[in-house]
Protein backbone atom coordinates (compact mmCIF):
# COMPACT_ATOMS: atom_id res chain seq x y z
CA UNK A 1 0.00 0.00 0.00
CA UNK A 2 1.17 3.56 -0.57
CA UNK A 3 1.91 5.89 2.15
CA UNK A 4 1.95 9.26 0.02
CA UNK A 5 -0.32 9.97 -2.34
CA UNK A 6 -0.96 12.98 -4.48
CA UNK A 7 -4.29 12.03 -6.66
CA UNK A 8 -7.16 13.65 -8.48
CA UNK A 9 -9.52 10.89 -7.79
CA UNK A 10 -12.00 10.37 -4.87
CA UNK A 11 -10.43 7.99 -2.22
CA UNK A 12 -12.59 6.27 0.71
CA UNK A 13 -11.18 7.09 4.27
CA UNK A 14 -12.94 3.93 5.92
CA UNK A 15 -10.87 1.89 2.86
CA UNK A 16 -7.53 2.82 3.47
CA UNK A 17 -8.12 2.58 7.21
CA UNK A 18 -8.70 -0.76 6.97
CA UNK A 19 -5.95 -1.53 4.71
CA UNK A 20 -3.47 0.51 6.30
CA UNK A 21 -4.42 -1.24 10.03
CA UNK A 22 -4.21 -4.68 8.42
CA UNK A 23 -0.01 -3.51 7.71
CA UNK A 24 0.18 -2.22 11.51
CA UNK A 25 1.94 -5.00 12.87
CA UNK A 26 2.89 -4.44 16.69
CA UNK A 27 0.39 -1.51 16.60
CA UNK A 28 -1.67 -0.98 19.67
CA UNK A 29 -3.16 2.50 18.41
CA UNK A 30 -4.27 3.41 15.01
CA UNK A 31 -5.56 7.48 14.42
CA UNK A 32 -6.83 8.96 11.07
CA UNK A 33 -7.56 12.37 10.76
CA UNK A 34 -9.63 12.81 7.41
CA UNK A 35 -10.59 16.58 5.96
CA UNK A 36 -13.74 17.12 4.20
CA UNK A 37 -14.33 20.11 1.59
CA UNK A 38 -16.90 22.33 2.86
CA UNK A 39 -17.15 26.53 3.14
CA UNK A 40 -13.92 28.29 4.52
CA UNK A 41 -14.89 31.45 4.04
CA UNK A 42 -18.08 31.52 1.38
CA UNK A 43 -21.23 30.56 2.29
CA UNK A 44 -22.42 28.97 -1.01
CA UNK A 45 -19.77 26.79 -2.19
CA UNK A 46 -19.94 25.50 -5.15
CA UNK A 47 -16.48 23.81 -5.42
CA UNK A 48 -12.90 23.76 -4.75
CA UNK A 49 -10.25 23.89 -6.45
CA UNK A 50 -6.74 22.77 -5.18
CA UNK A 51 -3.66 23.63 -7.19
CA UNK A 52 -0.56 22.05 -5.98
CA UNK A 53 3.30 21.82 -7.73
CA UNK A 54 3.99 17.96 -8.79
CA UNK A 55 6.93 17.07 -7.88
CA UNK A 56 7.66 19.25 -4.71
CA UNK A 57 4.59 18.08 -3.21
CA UNK A 58 5.44 14.18 -3.30
CA UNK A 59 9.00 15.55 -1.56
CA UNK A 60 7.41 17.42 1.15
CA UNK A 61 4.63 15.24 1.95
CA UNK A 62 7.69 12.15 2.24
CA UNK A 63 9.37 14.63 4.29
CA UNK A 64 6.84 15.31 6.97
CA UNK A 65 6.04 11.95 6.91
CA UNK A 66 9.77 10.85 7.77
CA UNK A 67 10.08 12.93 10.20
CA UNK A 68 6.88 12.19 11.96
CA UNK A 69 8.04 8.22 11.92
CA UNK A 70 11.50 9.26 13.63
CA UNK A 71 10.02 12.06 16.14
CA UNK A 72 6.94 9.76 17.30
CA UNK A 73 8.64 6.09 17.06
CA UNK A 74 5.70 5.50 15.18
CA UNK A 75 5.42 1.95 13.42
CA UNK A 76 3.67 3.51 10.61
CA UNK A 77 2.60 6.66 9.01
CA UNK A 78 0.31 7.92 5.66
CA UNK A 79 -0.79 10.94 3.90
CA UNK A 80 -2.98 11.04 1.23
CA UNK A 81 -4.29 14.63 -0.40
CA UNK A 82 -6.45 15.62 -3.53
CA UNK A 83 -6.28 18.21 -6.00
CA UNK A 84 -8.39 19.66 -8.88
CA UNK A 85 -11.76 20.27 -8.21
CA UNK A 86 -13.74 19.14 -5.26
CA UNK A 87 -17.41 19.30 -4.42
CA UNK A 88 -18.72 20.63 -0.94
CA UNK A 89 -18.82 16.81 1.68
CA UNK A 90 -15.96 15.05 -0.98
CA UNK A 91 -13.14 13.81 1.66
CA UNK A 92 -10.35 16.17 0.51
CA UNK A 93 -7.18 14.30 2.43
CA UNK A 94 -6.30 12.06 4.89
CA UNK A 95 -3.63 10.73 7.21
CA UNK A 96 -3.24 8.07 9.69
CA UNK A 97 -0.32 6.63 12.13
CA UNK A 98 0.22 3.46 13.69
CA UNK A 99 2.17 3.26 17.05
CA UNK A 100 2.12 1.17 20.18
CA UNK A 101 0.76 3.54 22.08
CA UNK A 102 -2.10 5.80 21.45
CA UNK A 103 -0.25 9.60 22.74
CA UNK A 104 2.53 8.97 20.23
CA UNK A 105 -0.22 7.77 17.63
CA UNK A 106 -1.81 10.78 17.95
CA UNK A 107 0.81 13.30 18.58
CA UNK A 108 2.12 11.79 15.03
CA UNK A 109 -0.99 12.92 13.02
CA UNK A 110 -1.33 16.60 14.84
CA UNK A 111 2.32 16.58 13.60
CA UNK A 112 1.90 15.59 10.40
CA UNK A 113 -1.33 17.88 9.79
CA UNK A 114 0.21 21.03 11.15
CA UNK A 115 3.25 20.07 8.77
CA UNK A 116 1.11 19.30 6.21
CA UNK A 117 -1.30 22.67 6.35
CA UNK A 118 1.84 25.18 6.09
CA UNK A 119 4.37 22.84 4.39
CA UNK A 120 2.86 20.71 1.37
CA UNK A 121 2.42 23.76 -1.90
CA UNK A 122 -1.15 23.18 -1.90
CA UNK A 123 -3.43 25.95 -2.31
CA UNK A 124 -7.55 26.21 -2.14
CA UNK A 125 -9.35 28.49 -4.11
CA UNK A 126 -13.10 28.75 -3.01
CA UNK A 127 -15.87 28.63 -6.21
CA UNK A 128 -18.71 30.28 -5.26
CA UNK A 129 -21.72 31.22 -7.79
CA UNK A 130 -20.70 34.90 -7.61
CA UNK A 131 -17.17 34.11 -7.89
CA UNK A 132 -14.15 32.35 -6.84
CA UNK A 133 -11.30 33.21 -4.04
CA UNK A 134 -8.04 31.78 -2.80
CA UNK A 135 -8.35 30.64 0.70
CA UNK A 136 -5.99 32.99 3.43
CA UNK A 137 -3.15 30.95 5.23
CA UNK A 138 -4.19 31.56 8.70
CA UNK A 139 -1.95 32.39 11.12
CA UNK A 140 -3.22 29.69 14.05
CA UNK A 141 -1.79 27.75 10.98
CA UNK A 142 1.34 28.91 11.53
CA UNK A 143 1.54 29.05 14.94
CA UNK A 144 0.94 25.69 15.33
CA UNK A 145 4.16 24.75 14.35
CA UNK A 146 5.47 26.37 16.99
CA UNK A 147 4.59 23.75 19.24
CA UNK A 148 7.08 21.13 18.02
CA UNK B 1 22.88 31.82 -15.87
CA UNK B 2 19.43 30.59 -17.22
CA UNK B 3 17.03 29.61 -14.68
CA UNK B 4 13.31 28.30 -14.37
CA UNK B 5 10.60 30.39 -12.99
CA UNK B 6 7.49 28.69 -11.64
CA UNK B 7 4.40 30.48 -10.14
CA UNK B 8 1.50 28.83 -7.92
CA UNK B 9 -1.87 30.35 -7.26
CA UNK B 10 -2.31 34.03 -7.10
CA UNK B 11 0.97 35.05 -7.58
CA UNK B 12 0.60 32.97 -11.18
CA UNK B 13 -2.49 34.15 -11.81
CA UNK B 14 -0.70 38.10 -11.24
CA UNK B 15 2.07 37.18 -12.97
CA UNK B 16 0.08 36.32 -15.58
CA UNK B 17 2.29 32.77 -16.49
CA UNK B 18 2.35 29.42 -14.80
CA UNK B 19 6.29 29.60 -15.45
CA UNK B 20 9.14 31.17 -17.26
CA UNK B 21 12.88 31.26 -18.14
CA UNK B 22 14.92 33.69 -17.41
CA UNK B 23 18.71 35.29 -17.35
CA UNK B 24 19.65 36.38 -14.30
CA UNK B 25 22.73 37.48 -11.97
CA UNK B 26 20.40 37.49 -8.90
CA UNK B 27 22.47 35.93 -6.21
CA UNK B 28 19.48 35.45 -3.56
CA UNK B 29 16.06 34.84 -3.93
CA UNK B 30 15.64 38.54 -2.36
CA UNK B 31 17.53 39.78 -5.40
CA UNK B 32 15.54 37.64 -7.84
CA UNK B 33 12.52 39.07 -6.57
CA UNK B 34 13.76 42.33 -7.32
CA UNK B 35 14.38 41.61 -10.65
CA UNK B 36 11.15 40.23 -11.25
CA UNK B 37 9.16 42.75 -10.33
CA UNK B 38 10.56 45.34 -12.65
CA UNK B 39 9.43 42.98 -15.08
CA UNK B 40 6.08 44.17 -15.76
CA UNK B 41 3.07 45.65 -13.68
CA UNK B 42 1.43 41.80 -13.15
CA UNK B 43 4.68 40.42 -11.58
CA UNK B 44 5.31 44.09 -9.75
CA UNK B 45 1.68 42.56 -8.25
CA UNK B 46 2.38 39.85 -7.75
CA UNK B 47 5.45 40.54 -5.55
CA UNK B 48 4.07 43.57 -4.09
CA UNK B 49 3.74 42.56 -0.64
CA UNK B 50 7.16 40.32 0.25
CA UNK B 51 5.45 39.09 3.72
CA UNK B 52 2.92 37.00 1.24
CA UNK B 53 5.52 35.36 -0.95
CA UNK B 54 7.22 31.97 0.09
CA UNK B 55 10.32 30.64 -2.41
CA UNK B 56 11.26 26.99 -2.98
CA UNK B 57 14.62 26.59 -4.92
CA UNK B 58 14.94 22.95 -6.79
CA UNK B 59 11.37 21.94 -4.88
CA UNK B 60 12.59 22.73 -1.46
CA UNK B 61 11.04 25.49 0.64
CA UNK B 62 13.67 28.10 1.24
CA UNK B 63 14.19 31.91 3.12
CA UNK B 64 14.39 35.15 1.11
CA UNK B 65 18.14 35.40 2.18
CA UNK B 66 18.94 31.73 0.36
CA UNK B 67 21.49 32.15 -2.43
CA UNK B 68 20.75 30.55 -5.61
CA UNK B 69 23.74 30.12 -7.73
CA UNK B 70 23.29 26.43 -9.59
CA UNK B 71 19.95 26.66 -8.98
CA UNK B 72 17.81 25.08 -11.78
CA UNK B 73 13.86 26.03 -10.87
CA UNK B 74 12.78 28.66 -8.79
CA UNK B 75 9.01 28.82 -7.40
CA UNK B 76 7.27 31.52 -5.97
CA UNK B 77 3.78 30.89 -4.21
CA UNK B 78 1.84 32.10 -1.30
CA UNK B 79 1.54 30.71 1.84
CA UNK B 80 0.12 27.02 1.62
CA UNK B 81 -3.58 26.38 2.46
CA UNK B 82 -3.76 22.45 2.10
CA UNK B 83 -5.23 19.69 4.40
CA UNK C 1 -25.84 4.21 12.69
CA UNK C 2 -25.24 3.43 16.96
CA UNK C 3 -23.32 5.82 18.09
CA UNK C 4 -22.38 3.93 21.49
CA UNK C 5 -21.32 0.40 21.13
CA UNK C 6 -20.65 -2.28 23.32
CA UNK C 7 -20.26 -5.90 21.87
CA UNK C 8 -18.41 -9.05 22.28
CA UNK C 9 -18.40 -9.36 18.45
CA UNK C 10 -15.49 -7.91 15.88
CA UNK C 11 -15.63 -4.90 13.70
CA UNK C 12 -13.99 -3.17 10.94
CA UNK C 13 -12.66 0.36 11.93
CA UNK C 14 -12.76 1.36 8.22
CA UNK C 15 -16.70 0.52 7.85
CA UNK C 16 -17.43 2.01 10.60
CA UNK C 17 -15.17 5.26 9.51
CA UNK C 18 -16.92 5.42 6.26
CA UNK C 19 -20.44 5.28 8.00
CA UNK C 20 -19.83 8.25 11.04
CA UNK C 21 -17.87 10.22 8.31
CA UNK C 22 -20.72 9.76 5.60
CA UNK C 23 -23.44 10.84 8.28
CA UNK C 24 -21.13 14.52 9.87
CA UNK C 25 -23.16 16.74 8.20
CA UNK C 26 -21.05 19.97 7.79
CA UNK C 27 -17.75 18.78 9.18
CA UNK C 28 -14.55 19.59 8.02
CA UNK C 29 -12.31 17.45 9.81
CA UNK C 30 -12.67 13.83 11.32
CA UNK C 31 -10.88 12.03 13.71
CA UNK C 32 -10.51 7.90 14.38
CA UNK C 33 -8.39 6.33 16.83
CA UNK C 34 -8.53 2.53 16.89
CA UNK C 35 -7.28 0.18 19.57
CA UNK C 36 -5.52 -2.94 18.55
CA UNK C 37 -4.87 -5.87 21.31
CA UNK C 38 -1.37 -6.41 21.89
CA UNK C 39 1.11 -7.40 24.56
CA UNK C 40 0.90 -5.01 27.52
CA UNK C 41 2.73 -6.36 30.39
CA UNK C 42 3.73 -9.93 28.93
CA UNK C 43 5.47 -10.62 25.57
CA UNK C 44 3.96 -14.15 24.93
CA UNK C 45 0.14 -13.07 24.74
CA UNK C 46 -2.37 -15.94 24.12
CA UNK C 47 -5.29 -13.52 24.32
CA UNK C 48 -7.10 -10.62 26.58
CA UNK C 49 -10.76 -11.23 28.58
CA UNK C 50 -12.19 -8.16 28.72
CA UNK C 51 -14.95 -7.78 31.97
CA UNK C 52 -17.24 -5.30 31.49
CA UNK C 53 -19.92 -4.06 34.35
CA UNK C 54 -23.46 -4.23 31.64
CA UNK C 55 -25.66 -1.40 32.22
CA UNK C 56 -23.26 0.95 33.95
CA UNK C 57 -20.93 0.58 30.80
CA UNK C 58 -22.91 2.16 28.52
CA UNK C 59 -24.39 4.44 30.98
CA UNK C 60 -20.68 5.94 31.16
CA UNK C 61 -19.97 6.06 27.67
CA UNK C 62 -22.67 7.79 26.81
CA UNK C 63 -21.80 10.40 29.08
CA UNK C 64 -18.53 10.41 28.14
CA UNK C 65 -19.59 11.21 24.97
CA UNK C 66 -22.18 13.91 25.75
CA UNK C 67 -19.68 15.30 27.45
CA UNK C 68 -16.98 15.72 24.65
CA UNK C 69 -19.96 16.65 22.31
CA UNK C 70 -21.05 19.87 24.14
CA UNK C 71 -16.72 20.53 25.44
CA UNK C 72 -15.66 20.98 22.11
CA UNK C 73 -19.21 21.88 19.70
CA UNK C 74 -18.53 18.51 17.92
CA UNK C 75 -20.94 17.76 15.10
CA UNK C 76 -21.24 14.18 16.39
CA UNK C 77 -19.17 11.81 18.01
CA UNK C 78 -19.19 7.44 18.74
CA UNK C 79 -17.53 5.40 21.02
CA UNK C 80 -17.45 1.27 20.63
CA UNK C 81 -15.63 -1.44 23.09
CA UNK C 82 -15.38 -5.01 22.81
CA UNK C 83 -15.80 -6.96 25.71
CA UNK C 84 -14.97 -11.31 26.23
CA UNK C 85 -11.82 -12.67 24.93
CA UNK C 86 -9.87 -11.19 22.25
CA UNK C 87 -7.24 -11.86 20.43
CA UNK C 88 -3.58 -10.31 19.59
CA UNK C 89 -4.30 -8.12 16.86
CA UNK C 90 -7.88 -7.78 16.90
CA UNK C 91 -9.52 -4.39 16.84
CA UNK C 92 -10.78 -3.93 20.70
CA UNK C 93 -12.30 -0.56 20.47
CA UNK C 94 -12.42 2.96 18.72
CA UNK C 95 -13.43 6.54 19.15
CA UNK C 96 -14.39 8.48 16.48
CA UNK C 97 -15.32 12.73 16.66
CA UNK C 98 -16.48 14.96 14.05
CA UNK C 99 -16.22 18.77 14.13
CA UNK C 100 -15.97 21.77 11.78
CA UNK C 101 -12.12 22.37 12.20
CA UNK C 102 -9.24 19.84 13.14
CA UNK C 103 -8.11 21.19 16.73
CA UNK C 104 -11.73 20.05 18.10
CA UNK C 105 -11.65 16.65 16.17
CA UNK C 106 -8.21 16.05 17.66
CA UNK C 107 -9.07 17.55 21.03
CA UNK C 108 -12.38 15.45 21.06
CA UNK C 109 -11.15 12.06 20.59
CA UNK C 110 -7.86 12.68 23.06
CA UNK C 111 -10.89 13.63 25.75
CA UNK C 112 -13.19 10.41 25.25
CA UNK C 113 -10.12 8.28 25.01
CA UNK C 114 -8.64 9.29 28.48
CA UNK C 115 -11.67 9.34 29.86
CA UNK C 116 -12.67 5.95 28.76
CA UNK C 117 -9.27 4.32 29.65
CA UNK C 118 -9.92 5.71 33.52
CA UNK C 119 -13.78 6.08 33.57
CA UNK C 120 -15.93 3.52 31.60
CA UNK C 121 -15.96 0.04 34.16
CA UNK C 122 -13.84 -2.32 31.56
CA UNK C 123 -10.87 -4.49 33.20
CA UNK C 124 -8.55 -6.13 30.80
CA UNK C 125 -7.36 -9.75 31.85
CA UNK C 126 -3.62 -10.58 29.83
CA UNK C 127 -3.71 -14.95 29.18
CA UNK C 128 -0.76 -16.27 28.59
CA UNK C 129 1.21 -19.75 27.87
CA UNK C 130 2.06 -19.93 31.64
CA UNK C 131 -1.10 -17.74 33.74
CA UNK C 132 -3.15 -14.81 33.67
CA UNK C 133 -2.93 -11.54 35.43
CA UNK C 134 -5.35 -8.50 35.36
CA UNK C 135 -3.66 -5.45 33.49
CA UNK C 136 -2.63 -2.74 36.15
CA UNK C 137 -4.14 0.68 35.42
CA UNK C 138 -1.20 2.99 34.60
CA UNK C 139 -0.37 5.89 36.99
CA UNK C 140 -0.28 8.14 33.45
CA UNK C 141 -3.86 6.99 32.58
CA UNK C 142 -5.43 8.67 35.68
CA UNK C 143 -2.76 11.48 35.24
CA UNK C 144 -3.72 12.45 31.62
CA UNK C 145 -7.53 13.52 33.00
CA UNK C 146 -5.80 16.34 34.86
CA UNK C 147 -5.23 17.89 31.51
CA UNK C 148 -9.42 18.66 30.76
CA UNK D 1 -31.64 -1.93 54.64
CA UNK D 2 -31.25 -4.35 51.99
CA UNK D 3 -28.63 -3.58 49.11
CA UNK D 4 -26.98 -5.72 45.96
CA UNK D 5 -23.31 -5.91 46.25
CA UNK D 6 -21.48 -6.77 43.14
CA UNK D 7 -17.85 -7.68 42.52
CA UNK D 8 -15.38 -7.02 39.12
CA UNK D 9 -12.26 -8.02 37.89
CA UNK D 10 -9.86 -9.25 40.76
CA UNK D 11 -12.03 -7.97 43.83
CA UNK D 12 -14.26 -10.69 42.03
CA UNK D 13 -12.04 -13.36 41.96
CA UNK D 14 -10.78 -12.42 45.73
CA UNK D 15 -14.32 -11.97 47.00
CA UNK D 16 -15.50 -15.53 45.27
CA UNK D 17 -18.20 -14.48 44.29
CA UNK D 18 -19.98 -11.59 41.50
CA UNK D 19 -22.31 -10.66 43.39
CA UNK D 20 -24.50 -11.09 46.82
CA UNK D 21 -27.12 -9.24 48.93
CA UNK D 22 -26.57 -8.24 52.29
CA UNK D 23 -28.72 -6.34 55.11
CA UNK D 24 -26.69 -3.75 56.15
CA UNK D 25 -26.97 -0.26 58.49
CA UNK D 26 -23.88 0.89 56.41
CA UNK D 27 -24.19 4.94 56.05
CA UNK D 28 -21.84 4.92 53.83
CA UNK D 29 -19.52 3.39 51.27
CA UNK D 30 -16.32 3.56 53.09
CA UNK D 31 -18.43 1.85 56.25
CA UNK D 32 -19.74 -0.62 53.98
CA UNK D 33 -16.28 -1.83 53.18
CA UNK D 34 -15.56 -1.89 56.69
CA UNK D 35 -18.44 -4.29 56.92
CA UNK D 36 -17.57 -6.37 54.11
CA UNK D 37 -14.21 -6.69 55.21
CA UNK D 38 -14.84 -8.80 58.21
CA UNK D 39 -17.35 -11.17 56.50
CA UNK D 40 -14.33 -13.57 54.82
CA UNK D 41 -10.85 -14.12 54.55
CA UNK D 42 -11.92 -13.64 50.83
CA UNK D 43 -13.28 -10.36 51.44
CA UNK D 44 -10.46 -9.29 53.75
CA UNK D 45 -7.96 -9.90 50.82
CA UNK D 46 -9.95 -7.95 47.81
CA UNK D 47 -10.14 -4.93 50.57
CA UNK D 48 -7.07 -4.65 51.99
CA UNK D 49 -5.47 -1.97 49.58
CA UNK D 50 -8.21 0.63 49.85
CA UNK D 51 -6.36 3.13 47.64
CA UNK D 52 -6.80 0.32 44.74
CA UNK D 53 -10.50 0.35 45.09
CA UNK D 54 -13.08 2.00 43.01
CA UNK D 55 -17.03 2.16 44.03
CA UNK D 56 -20.58 2.74 41.91
CA UNK D 57 -23.76 3.63 43.17
CA UNK D 58 -26.44 2.37 41.60
CA UNK D 59 -24.02 1.91 38.47
CA UNK D 60 -22.26 5.43 38.74
CA UNK D 61 -18.51 5.99 40.29
CA UNK D 62 -19.03 7.52 44.06
CA UNK D 63 -16.20 8.56 46.11
CA UNK D 64 -15.55 6.50 49.49
CA UNK D 65 -17.60 8.75 51.26
CA UNK D 66 -20.51 9.03 49.44
CA UNK D 67 -24.02 8.00 51.89
CA UNK D 68 -25.05 4.69 50.33
CA UNK D 69 -29.40 5.33 51.79
CA UNK D 70 -31.86 4.37 49.14
CA UNK D 71 -29.25 2.91 46.76
CA UNK D 72 -30.22 -0.21 44.92
CA UNK D 73 -26.86 -1.79 43.87
CA UNK D 74 -23.20 -1.27 44.95
CA UNK D 75 -20.27 -2.27 43.06
CA UNK D 76 -16.63 -2.28 43.89
CA UNK D 77 -14.18 -3.19 41.44
CA UNK D 78 -10.25 -2.12 40.62
CA UNK D 79 -8.84 0.97 38.88
CA UNK D 80 -10.31 0.48 35.01
CA UNK D 81 -7.89 -0.46 32.57
CA UNK D 82 -10.27 -0.25 29.24
CA UNK D 83 -9.32 1.29 25.74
Amino acid sequence: MQRVTVQHGPFDPGAILSAFTGLADGAGAVVSFSGITRDLAAHDLVAMEIEHYPGMTEAALEDIRSRAIARFDLIDALVLHRYGRLAPGDPIMMVATAARHRAAAFKGAEFLMDYLKSRAPFWKKEITATGAAWVAAKDDDEAALTRW
Amino acid sequence: MKIEIRYFAWVRERVGAASETLETEAATIADLIAELSALSEGHRHAFSDPEAIRAALDQTLVDMDAPIAGAHEVAFFPPMTGG
